[in-house]
C-alpha cells in the first residue's frame, strides 16, 4: 500500500502542521500534545465544544473547528483515541468559562480517555458535560457490550449543538441539544475495500473482487457480516433500511439523509447512492428536507460509503442552516 | 539484607516490557487487526517507549514511584482503551504498593489484585467478555494461591504469568462483549484477544526481571 | 474493481440525477442531453460561464454551478467531452444577452465539441468567448503537438473568472480575466495507483508496489515516466519545483497553493504535501495567501494528487475571496 | 439497372458499422486504455448505436443522406475527439456525394478524400502523427489509385480498407504528436492507434456492404 507520507510515525503530526498552515485564518494547531483551537477562543460567554478521537478519519473532527461547530478537536494516533493531557489542554483552552460539552463517539478507548480528562478538567473548575454519540445500527445495543459505536452521525451532531453554542444556549441546553440529536440519527455503512494503517502497513481486511463487508465502523475494522457483492440500490437499500427501521422514522416526517463517503470512493458513486437512498424514503413519505454528501467520516482511503438518516424539527433544521465557517464545512458566513 | 524485590526489579521489569512490547508489536498489531483495529502493538510499544523515557529523566526510588511513572507516561501515551486501562491498572498497583522499599510475596498479591480490579473498574469487563481481563484475572488467582501455599514474590510472579498465558489462550473460543472486538459478534470467536496477550507478556517480564528463567529468552 | 454503480453505462445519468436531488436549491440538471444550470438562470445583465468536460472528475464541473462560479456544467461520459447538442442548450440556457464564456480544458474532443458548438451558438445570435486552460507542465507545449492538458489549475479559472461575471465585468473583461487566470496557474500530478473507467472495468493502467507514475493528466492516462515510490517530501518537491520553474514565480511574489486529490488518497495525505509544499514555497521567498486543499479535479478512485500554484495579485485575491455557492465550493454565503 | 452503389449499400455499411464497433468495442479500449484513457470502443459503440436508430426513425434516400443521418448522429453521440473528427468526416462526405443516387468509382473517392479533408481541417494533424489520420491518408491515396486505373466502386472501396488497415499497423512505431496519446511523448511508440484501427474497420465494413468479401466475416 503506496501512501504519500514520510515516516508512518509522523502522519498524525505532519498532516496536522500542513492543516494548521492551510487554515491559519481560522484556527491553531498545538503540538506536544497535539491538539486544534479555534482562532480567538476562548469565545466569551459561549459554551464550548471539544471533540477527538483517532486521526484516520479526516476531515473529522479537526475540520470542523471553526465558527458554529467545533471550539477544539483532539487528534489521536491513527485510529486511536487521544489521551487526557491532550483532551484537558484542550477544553482549557476554550472554556470561557460557561463550559464545555465533550462530543465523544461510543468506543471503550474514546469513553475511558474523555472520562479521565472530564474528571480531571472538572477537578480544575471547569463544568464539563460528555455527549456519546453512538448511532450506528449495525451494532446491537446491549447492557452487556461496549454498546453502539459513533460513527458517521457525529458531524451532524457537532454542526447543531456548535449552532445551539452559537446561538447563547447553556451549558445544559446545549448538551440536550446534542443529545436530541443523537436520539435522532442512525447510520449504517458499508465497505467496498479494506484500509491501510499507516504503521500497520497492510489492509485491515482483505475482501475479493465478489463481497462486500455490511454493518463496518470507521476504524476499518470487518463488519456484521460479508456478503457477495450487488448494485448500488441494492446495498442503498441494506443500508437504509434498518436506519429508518431503528429510528422509527415514517409518513409525514422530516429528515436530513446524509451518505458519507469513506474516504476511497469518487463522489459520483455517493450521488448514485444519495439518488436511491432519496427515492426511498420519499416512497415511504419521508420529506427529505437537508441533505449532506461527501467524504466527511472516513477509514484513510476505504471504498464504501454510510447512510445516515436524521429526523429533523423545525429547530433542528434552523440549527443545520445556521452560519458555520470550518474547513470542511461552510455556509452562510 | 532485603528478602523482597525493591526499585531496581521494578525498574528492570519496565525496561524488559518495554522491549518485549517493541519485540511483540507487529503480532498485537496482527491480532488486533483480526478483530479489532491494528492499533494495540503501536500503541503498547510507543506507551513503553515513553516510560522508558520518563524512568530516563527521573529514577523512582520505591517500586510504587516507578509503577506511578509507568501509570502516567502510559496514560498519556497510548490512548486508545488500553491506555486508560493499563494507566489505572499500574497506578492502583503503585498505591497498594504505598511507600514499600521491598516488596514481598504477600503485598504482590495484593498489588497484582488492585490492578485488576481497576481495570474492571474502568472498563466493566467480566471474565470471559474477552479482554485483558481474562489474563489478568487467573494471574491474580493464581498468585493468590501462591501466596497461601507460602510461594515467595519471584514464585508468586511466575504463577501470574504462567496463568495469564494461559488466560490469553482460553480467549480463542470467546465471543468478544466489551471493547471493538465485539462489534463483530459472533466472527471475533476463533481469534485472541489482543490485551490478554500483552498482559501475559507483561506479567512474563515481570517474573523474568525478578529472576524467573523465561523459556522465550532462552 | 468494485464500484457503488448499477449499470455501468448509467453512470453518468444516475449519479447526475442524485446530484440534482441533493442541490434542488441551487440548480436544475436536464436529462437528454445531459447538463446541469444554476437556479435562476439566466441572471439578467450577468455575462454567463460554461464549462464541460467528461465525466469522472467530479465535483468538477457540475459541483461548481451556482451563485459565483458557473452558470452551467455539461457532463459527457467518463472521461470523454461532451457532444455540441449538450453545449449548446445549455449555452442558450444561460445567456442573458450579455454573452456567454466557454471555459475548456485543452484536450483535442472538448476543444472540438465546444467549437462546434461555439460556432452554433454564434449563429443563433449568442456571443460565445472560449478560454483554454492549459496548466498541466508535465506535457511539453509545441505548435506540433496538441499543447498542454487542462487539469487542476480549472478550478481556479471558474472561481475567479465566476466572480468576474458576479461583478458586472462584461463578456470581454470576463474573458480577460479567465486568461490571466490560466497564464498565471501552474500545475502538475501524479498517481500512486490507476483508476477505472466503469465501462472498461480494469485499471487504465497498473503500478507495481514500488512504483508511481509522475506527470499524470486527469483521466487515467499514464503519465511521463515512472519512478521508484518516494517519500511524500520528495514527491511534493518533484511535482513543485517544475511548477514554479515553468511559472516563473519567485522571491516576493504571493501565491495561491492549491493540492487537489485525484480521488483515493486521504485528506490526511494531502496535509502533509501541502505542509511541504508550503515550506518550499516560503524557502524561496514566495508568500502562500491563500489556499485550497482536497478532492476538486479527480480521476474517480486514482490515489494520488496534482499540486497547482497561481501567482496572486490584489485583483486576483479579492475575486477569489468573493462569495461563491455551488456544491463543492462555497463561502461568503 | 444502376451502375454503382445505392442508399440500399450506405445503409447496409452503416448498419455493419455498428455491428462491427460493438464487436471490436474491447479491442478499441484496450488500444486506448494503453495509450489514451480507454473510451474509443465505448464511444464508438455509442455513436454507431445512435446512428442505427436514427435510420429506424427515417429511413434516408440517398447514400448522402444516409451519411449526412450517420454525422448528426457521430456528432451528438461520440463525444470526444472521434465525434467531432468522425462527425465532420461523415458530413463532408456526404456534400461531396450531394444528391447522387449511385455513387460511382469517382465519386466515392472524392467522398473519402473530403471525408478525409475534413478530419485534417478539424483535427490538425499530419500524416505520421499517430492518429486516424494515418489510415485515411493511404485509404484515400489507394482509392484514387485505383480510380485512376480504372477500377470500380467495389474495388475502390476495397483498396481503401486494405489500405487503411496497413496504415493502422504503421502507426505502431510512431511517437503520437496529436490527441491524447500525445501526452505521453515517447511511451507512445509501440501501440497502435485506436483512431486508425476503427477508420480501418469502418472502411472495411465499407467494402463489405458493397458485396466485396470480408475475411474476417469468413
Ligand atoms: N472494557 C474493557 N475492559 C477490559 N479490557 C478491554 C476493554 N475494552 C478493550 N479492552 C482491551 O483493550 C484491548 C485493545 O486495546 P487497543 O487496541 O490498544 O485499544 P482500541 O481498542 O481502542 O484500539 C483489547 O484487546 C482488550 O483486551
Ligand atoms: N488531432 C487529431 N486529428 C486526428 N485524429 C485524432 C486527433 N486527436 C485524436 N485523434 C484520434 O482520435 C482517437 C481517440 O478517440 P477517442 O478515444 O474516442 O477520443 P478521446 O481521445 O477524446 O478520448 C485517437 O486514437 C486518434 O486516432
Ligand atoms: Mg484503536
Ligand atoms: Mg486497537
Ligand atoms: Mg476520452
Ligand atoms: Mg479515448
Amino acid at each position: 500500500m503506496k501512501k504519500l507520507i514520510n515516516d508512518p510515525r509522523a502522519v498524525v503530526d505532519e498532516s496536522l502542521e500542513g492543516f494548521g498552515l492551510a487554515h491559519a485564518d481560522i484556527l491553531e494547531v498545538h503540538a506536544n500534545p497535539a491538539f486544534v483551537v479555534r482562532k480567538g477562543a476562548p469565545v466569551a460567554g459561549k459554551v464550548a465544544l471539544v471533540s477527538g478521537g483517532g486521526s484516520g478519519h479526516e476531515p473529522l473532527h479537526a475540520g470542523f473547528v471553526g465558527h458554529g461547530m467545533l471550539d477544539a478537536a483532539v487528534p489521536g494516533a491513527v485510529f486511536t483515541s487521544p489521551t487526557p493531557d491532550q483532551i484537558i489542554p484542550a477544553t482549557e483552552a476554550v472554556d470561557s468559562g460557561a463550559g464545555v460539552v465533550h462530543i465523544v463517539k461510543n468506543y471503550t478507548g474514546d469513553v475511558l480517555n474523555f472520562e479521565t480528562a472530564a474528571e480531571l478538567s472538572q477537578a480544575e473548575g471547569i463544568s464539563v458535560r460528555t455527549v456519546l454519540v453512538d448511532d450506528d445500527v449495525a451494532v446491537q445495543d446491549s447492557l452487556y457490550t461496549a454498546g453502539r459505536r459513533g460513527v458517521g452521525g457525529t458531524v451532524l451532531v457537532e454542526k447543531i449543538a456548535g449552532a445551539a453554542a452559537v446561538r447563547g444556549d447553556t451549558l445544559d441546553a446545549v448538551t440536550g441539544v446534542a443529545e436530541s440529536v443523537v436520539r435522532n440519527v442512525r447510520t449504517m455503512g458499508v465497505a467496498l475495500s479494506g484500509c491501510t494503517v499507516p504503521h500497520a502497513g497492510v489492509p485491515s481486511f482483505e475482501l475479493a473482487e465478489d463481497e462486500i463487508e455490511i454493518g463496518i465502523g470507521i476504524h476499518g475494522e470487518p463488519g456484521r457480516h460479508r456478503i457477495p457483492m450487488e448494485d448500488a440500490d441494492g446495498i442503498t437499500a441494506r443500508l437504509l433500511e434498518p436506519v429508518v427501521e431503528d429510528l422509527g422514522i415514517g409518513k409525514g416526517e422530516r429528515a436530513l439523509l446524509f451518505v458519507n463517503g469513506m474516504g476511497g470512493t469518487p463522489l459520483s458513486e455517493l450521488y448514485i447512492v444519495y439518488r436511491r437512498a432519496a427515492q426511498l424514503l420519499g416512497e415511504k413519505g419521508i420529506t427529505v428536507e437537508r441533505s449532506l454528501v461527501g467524504n466527511y467520516v472516513t477509514s484513510l482511503e476505504m471504498q464504501g460509503c454510510s447512510i445516515s438518516v436524521l429526523r429533523l424539527d423545525d429547530e433542528l433544521v434552523e440549527l443545520w442552516d445556521a452560519p458555520v465557517h470550518t474547513a470542511a464545512l461552510r455556509w452562510g458566513m | 539484607m532485603t528478602v523482597g524485590l525493591g526499585v531496581d526489579w521494578a525498574i528492570e521489569w519496565l525496561q524488559l516490557s518495554a522491549r518485549k512490547m517493541s519485540e511483540h508489536r507487529v503480532e498485537l498489531i496482527e491480532l488486533d487487526r483480526a478483530i479489532g483495529d491494528s492499533d494495540h502493538g503501536e500503541n503498547m510499544d510507543r506507551g513503553f517507549k515513553a516510560v522508558l523515557e520518563k524512568i530516563a529523566e527521573a529514577a523512582p526510588d520505591t517500586p510504587g514511584a516507578a509503577l506511578k511513572l509507568a501509570a502516567m507516561a502510559l496514560m498519556s501515551k497510548v490512548g486508545g482503551a488500553a491506555g486508560p486501562l493499563y494507566g489505572t491498572a499500574y497506578l492502583r498497583a503503585s498505591t497498594a504498593l504505598g511507600l514499600l522499599e521491598d516488596v514481598d510475596a504477600a503485598a504482590l498479591a495484593a498489588a497484582l489484585e488492585a490492578a485488576r480490579d481497576g481495570i474492571v473498574a474502568r472498563g466493566k469487563a467480566e471474565p470471559g467478555d474477552k479482554t485483558m481481563v481474562d489474563a489478568w484475572t487467573p494471574a491474580v488467582e493464581a498468585a493468590n494461591e501462591a501466596v497461601a501455599l507460602g510461594a515467595d514474590a519471584v514464585a508468586v510472579l511466575a504463577a501470574a504469568a504462567e496463568a495469564a498465558e494461559v488466560g490469553a489462550v482460553t480467549t480463542d473460543p470467546l465471543i468478544a462483549r466489551k471493547g471493538r472486538a465485539s462489534y463483530l459478534g459472533e466472527r471475533s470467536a476463533g481469534h485472541r484477544d489482543p490485551g490478554a496477550v500483552s498482559t501475559a507478556l507483561l506479567l512474563r517480564a515481570a517474573a523474568t526481571a525478578a529472576g524467573f528463567p523465561d523459556g522465550e529468552q532462552a
